[in-house]
């Protein structure tokens, strides 16, 4: 395991992620918490939910990329967590496009 | 029915009599309808054409008896392109000339006579603008476009006449338009065409065209007293509309002659036209709709007018186009013009009457 | 067809024997068959429990088309002939079609295909068996208890508000299947990615694995979307949450958004595992490799991928904006041209063979044709102005029949044909069974071709009653229906003879080039003695001509 | 082996998207409602306790941050640590549904379930509704709109309870990994269950980091 930190014909390997960056990315997750929390008493406008919707981004990528291990894995668990993604803003975003396109009316 | 010989004569007699391989044409679009209808067919016919030459000429001419060791061939990318972009192509001009009918279908011109359907399980229920009602049946007369404004009070029914080549889904709380001009006289079916539960295949009614006379003469036969609008003035004063809607310069809501059709600018900021929609929406969710300047004070309506009350009331707004007939609604009695070749572009001054 | 122009290659019958180890040998017992981890024997459990589904599917459908014989509403009354047609369209999308080819040829095939001794995770293989067979347990109580009425598209607020049938074990049903059908999926995309035999690249996958693998990416993708809608309706119906309910401020049209997002990426999961049959039958009968190898495995992908830009083509009349009208209405026409290449491309693999005519390439001649003309009125319905007129009439079930059962359950009864010596190590009787293909075809064509000229005429889709001038061309269509009731029961009974009397098929009676082929017939559970090492390209008809002198080399 | 562990990451990774889309759907949902309904939805979820909820997504984030920890230690093959791992996961996990159900009486006692009896009083007339008022001084809405703050609950009711869901689920399977865990299962090398656990468990967190900000904070400041 450890004795082997990479094996290129080997793309299973385990990059065992050490516990000092855990603990730095809840850190971060933490405080990100607090600054959403706190951004959402600040009138900006529209861009409050970017801001919100931002945040969570962030604090998704770095769930994603260090404690589910997608930074240290294979390309093809990227692809996946990419289609998924992809997918999910396929239906979000094509459906949305018609609501919002609706107002405009006719030609 | 004990013979079965009768029987088939007289299907083959009915057959030949009434065979067809498309409706009649009776609407202007019906024709243009067909061109497109009748081009896909050429072309998938000589789609399968091709398909099937091939497919049988190889077969024979490379059957095992004939050719009994197959010649190894990888591909051709010549070929690949070949039957990638002719179908792209063909494709394309089916998409285009698609779209092209597809909005003329739904882009109901401005001089439209409007007649409003209302769709309920299971019988269509269609209002003139005369007042006339008529349930499962339709009259129109030729040689006018005619634009149907189309709901339905329970799930989603469809109004489909394919003799017009028109079909538009009839949705719960919400209007859906289609027009046609009818060209030829006649009756032709209408269908409800979505799914609508038990009776849908006996949600079915007739289109009767008349000529502009016929038509004339059918509307006086058939006179229920009062005119949709003035039904609607009825429906206003009675829900004490005008409390809010007067013209007097301390009006809590803003006034409504000459609304149909104007752009309205809403208290979110939002510009939006006063459509038939529009007009049903601000009546029965109206905070989302105030206008400018304006409080929302305005009650739901919601679950207190039928659909067929809506359409009264919005007929009676669109046809509203002097402040001085907002004045008079309590008290009048007078038959309001109908609603033909109304002009009401000119943009209403409301938000900017009241500070 | 003389004997001289077949290439079935069975061994000397006297002296053949069916292997005595093979997969259906290994253990006897139900709860061998019950318990077990076995891709084969879960596809023989798939292939019973959807010939059944689908044999209660078409008996609903015989019942439809005697109602439709007259005009009027006489056999049944309206309400049984709702519950008819949705009890039909409900088994036959959710019970047959989708698990059809993926769940028991593709189950059985694919691991063999790759090379590999079983699909990644056995066990998740069997559970998927058991949620479907729970579903369909469920759908048959709701059939027994009264059925239900919404269509198969259960469209709100009708299925939500408006009906009492059985709305919610149905809608329960639906989302078990769907769960066994993300599970079969999964354990595709896991198989091929990661159990793969040493030498087996992607371009030297059999087509049948490109297609199956698209299928199930949107298998993956699509299905929770389903899962999610169904949840909310019962959830409508049970504690009246309001999301699609226009009284409480929700909108019907999401309903339509949510549910086609699945439902029209699910036509692609029925239909693209039959374009892989297709491929693999047309091949091995013209001996020939597939004519544009990478265009037929990317166009399996393109169909996949812009499968999911397409669904709001089914809501073009719905209200929806223009602007959506005409993005997707454009995409439609995008999605139509790998199908067309496709097409062109059996086609000429066709060109320069050495063709023969068994049962198999006869169903894959059925498929496309009949799929060219499928595809091609899809493109009538994908222009949204002919759509007006066409959408939510005979036409649009004479289309997506041509393209489901003329194609999808054509190439189904290919597929089964095919690899029939290769699941019991029998053979069929050849000349019942092409009879058998030919009066599928006649029989599919007098059947659903009248309904095209019917839906132009203007007949609604879904009315147990209709104008008297639409019988002539109903009269057809029932004809041709009880054609091909035959059509369908007779492979039933000489498959079912064939399993005692069939003569000993040998390993490979169609010389075809597939891993699967290779082996014994019936396989043995670990399909393969040692792990094969794969050495050449898909469909190379000079290796196995290569592989067969050098068995005879060494045997003599 | 290798194959097979990587197999079955791969399959967790493949069922994770099936999730994304099955929440996919509830989000659709709500991006639309929330823009039809905006200004009901910022009353409805001022309703909301952005204490509960910050509490709640400060558990959940830790309670990743320990089992992340948990696959570390059941890689380096520490069977004590863990154990405690996960049984802090186990009790973090209990601690969210806690604070969830305690969210959830609260909106049954004011009458906000959707469908039981649901009340539109706190939005028609929020001075009856003090605790809430004396924070945000929420004007009055119209009675159309107020009705749609039902909307807003169905969806609160819908996401979360979905997420409760795949938490109660979590917990069961964390439930029962601790006492395999005690066996000594997972630190001989057989990482790949409590892996794949770690991946579903670090998803559900990810699908409350959207739910909080979307239905805590549609708008703090009004």
């Amino acid at each position: 395991m450890s004795e082997h930190p990479t094996r290129p014909h080997h793309d299973d390997e385990h990059h065992i992620v050490s516990p000092f960056i855990y603990l730095t990315i809840v850190a971060i997750l933490l405080v990100l918490t607090a600054t959403t929390v706190a951004a959402s008493y600040v009138e900006m406008g529209v861009f409050n939910p970017i801001i919100a919707l931002a945040i969570a981004a962030v604090k998704m990528m770095l769930v994603v990329l260090f404690f589910m291990h997608v930074k240290y894995s294979p390309k093809l668990t990227k692809l996946t967590v990419g289609a998924g993604l992809f997918t999910f803003l396929v239906l979000v975003g094509m459906t949305l496009a018609d609501y919002f396109t609706r107002a405009w009316g006719r030609w | 029915m004990s013979h079965i010989s009768p029987v088939i004569w007289q299907f083959l007699v009915k057959w030949m009599t009434n065979f067809a391989l498309f409706p009649p044409e009776a609407s202007k679009i019906a024709p243009q309808m067909d061109a497109l209808y009748f081009f896909m067919v050429l072309v998938s016919l000589v789609g399968l054409t091709i398909v099937i030459l091939l497919i049988t000429s190889f077969s024979i001419l490379y059957s095992k008896k004939r050719h009994p060791v197959a010649v190894q061939i990888e591909g051709s990318t010549l070929l690949e392109a070949t039957w990638t972009i002719i179908p792209l192509g063909l494709f394309l001009v089916m998409f285009v000339w698609g779209a092209l009918l597809y909005f003329r279908i739904y882009t109901p011109p401005a001089n439209a006579m409007n007649i409003y359907v209302v769709g309920k399980q299971w019988m269509w229920k269609a209002e003139h603008p005369g007042g006339q009602h008529e349930i499962n049946a339709l009259h129109v007369p030729t040689g006018r476009p005619i634009q149907l404004t189309i709901i339905s009070q329970d799930v989603f029914h469809s109004f489909s006449i394919p003799a017009f080549r028109v079909k538009r889904e009839a949705i719960p709380g919400r209007y859906t338009s289609v027009w046609f001009e009818a060209t030829t006289p006649g009756t032709y079916h209408l269908f409800c065409t979505q799914y609508c539960g038990t009776d849908h295949s006996h949600m079915i009614g007739e289109v009767v065209v008349l000529t502009p006379e016929g038509y004339k003469k059918w509307l006086e036969g058939s006179t229920s007293g009062a005119s949709l609008a003035q039904n609607g003035e009825r429906l206003f004063a009675s829900l004490s509309c005008t409390a809010c809607h007067n013209t007097r310069p301390d009006a809590r809501g803003p006034s409504l002659a000459n609304v149909y059709g104007s752009k309205l600018t809403l208290s979110n900021g939002q510009q939006v036209t006063a459509d038939d929609a529009y007009l049903r929406e601000a009546i029965l969710n109206p905070s989302q709709h105030i206008t400018q300047g304006y409080a929302p004070i305005m009650p739901t309506y919601q679950g207190q007018i039928s659909e067929e009350g809506v359409i009264d009331l919005v007929e009676y707004i669109k046809n509203l186009d002097s402040d001085y007939r907002v004045q008079q609604t309590t008290a009048s009695t007078t038959l309001l013009p109908e609603g033909e070749g109304k002009t009401t572009q000119t943009p209403a001054t409301q938000g900017a009457v009241k500070q | 067809m003389s004997d001289a122009a077949t290439i079935v290659s069975l061994p000397d019958q006297s002296t053949a024997r069916i292997p005595k180890v093979n997969f259906l040998s290994k253990e006897n017992g139900l709860l061998s068959w019950l318990l077990t981890g076995d891709h084969k024997r879960i596809a023989i459990l798939y292939l019973i429990s959807i010939t059944f589904f689908f044999f209660i599917g078409g008996a609903l459908a015989g019942l439809i088309r005697l109602e439709l014989l007259t005009p009027q509403s006489d056999l049944v009354a309206t309400d049984t002939y709702n519950k008819l047609f949705s009890m039909h369209g409900l088994i036959m999308v959710f019970f047959f079609l989708v698990p059809s080819v993926p769940a028991t040829i593709g189950n059985f095939c694919i691991p063999m295909m790759v090379g590999a001794k079983d699909l990644a995770l056995p066990k998740i293989n069997l559970l998927s068996w058991y949620l479907y067979v729970a579903a369909g347990i469920m759908m048959i109580y709701t059939m027994s208890a009264g059925g239900v009425d919404t269509g198969w598209t259960f469209t709100t607020p009708l299925s939500t508000h408006y009906v009492n049938t059985h709305v919610i074990t149905t809608g329960l049903a639906v989302f078990i299947a769907g769960f066994s059908s993300i599970f079969t999926g999964l354990n595709f995309i896991v198989t091929i990615h990661k159990m793969r035999a040493p030498g087996m690249t992607w371009f030297r996958l059999p087509l049948f694995v490109w297609s199956n693998y698209a299928a199930s990416i949107l298998m993956v993708l699509g299905t929770p979307v389903l899962a999610i809608t169904l949840v909310l309706i019962v959830l409508e119906r049970t504690v009246g949450i309001g999301v699609f309910d226009p009284a409480k401020g929700g909108d019907p049209l999401l309903f339509q958004h949510l549910f086609w997002f699945y439902s029209h990426p699910a036509v692609y999961i029925m239909i693209l595992p039959g374009m892989g049959v297709i491929s693999e039958v047309v091949s091995t009968f013209s001996r020939k490799r597939v004519f544009g190898y990478t265009a037929v495995a990317f166009s399996s992908v393109a169909i996949a991928v812009f499968g999911f830009f397409v669904w709001a083509h089914h809501m073009f009349i719905m209200g929806i904006s223009n602007y959506a009208v005409l993005i997707f209405s454009l995409l439609t026409m995008l999605v139509a041209v790998p199908s067309a290449i496709k097409i062109f491309n059996w086609t000429f693999t066709l060109y320069k063979g050495s063709i023969t005519f068994e049962t198999p390439m006869l169903y894959a001649f059925g498929f496309m044709g009949l799929f060219t003309i499928g595809g091609m009125t899809g493109v009538f319905l994908g222009a949204s102005g002919t759509d007006i007129h066409l959408t939510e009439t005979y036409f649009i079930v004479a289309h997506f029949h041509f393209v489901m059962v003329g194609g999808m359950l054509m190439a189904f009864l290919s597929g089964v044909h095919f690899w029939w010596p290769k699941m019991t190590g029998r053979m069929y009787p050849e000349k019942i069974s092409q009879l058998a293909a030919v009066v599928t075809f006649i029989g599919f064509n007098l059947t659903f071709f009248p309904q095209f000229i019917l839906g132009t005429l203007g007949m609604p889709r879904r009315y147990a009653s209709y104008p008297p001038e639409f019988q002539i061309l109903n009269v057809f269509s029932t004809a041709g229906a009880s054609v091909l009731g035959v059509g369908y029961l007779l492979p039933v009974l000489y498959l079912t003879w064939s399993l005692k009397y069939g003569a000993i098929a040998g390993n490979n009676p169609w010389q075809a080039t597939g891993l699967e082929w290779q082996v014994q017939s019936p396989p043995l559970t670990e399909n393969f003695p040692e792990i094969p090492i794969v050495d050449h390209e898909a469909y190379d008809y000079e290796w196995l001509e290569r592989q067969k002198e050098n068995e005879v080399a060494s045997v003599g | 082996m290798g194959q097979q562990n990587d197999a079955t990451n791969f399959a967790m990774w493949l069922f994770l998207l099936t999730e994304i889309m099955f929440f996919g759907g509830l989000f659709t949902a709500y991006l639309i409602y929330r823009n039809w309904y905006y200004p009901a939805f910022v009353e409805a979820s001022h309703q909301l306790q952005i204490g509960w909820g910050t509490a709640n997504t400060a558990v959940l984030i830790t309670s990743s941050f320990t089992m992340a920890m948990g696959v570390w230690s059941a890689e380096m093959r520490r069977k004590g640590t863990l154990v405690l791992c996960l049984v802090l996961t186990f009790i973090l996990g209990l601690v969210f549904l806690g604070i969830k159900s305690i969210e959830y009486s609260e909106k049954w006692e004011k009458h906000h379930v959707p469908g039981f009896h649901y009340s539109v009083q706190s939005f028609v007339n929020p001075a009856s509704d003090p605790e809430v008022y004396k924070e945000y001084h929420d004007k009055p809405l119209a009675m159309d709109m107020a009705s749609k703050t039902e909307m807003y609950f169905f969806l609160y009711f819908a996401m979360t309870g979905m997420h409760a869901l795949h938490m109660i689920i979590g917990i069961s399977i964390l439930g029962y990994m601790i006492f395999r865990a005690q066996a000594g299962a997972y630190t001989t090398g057989h990482v790949t269950f409590v892996e794949n656990f770690g991946l579903y468990w670090h998803f559900v967190d990810i699908i409350w980091i959207y739910l909080f900000p979307l239905l805590y904070l549609v708008s703090r400041h009004q």
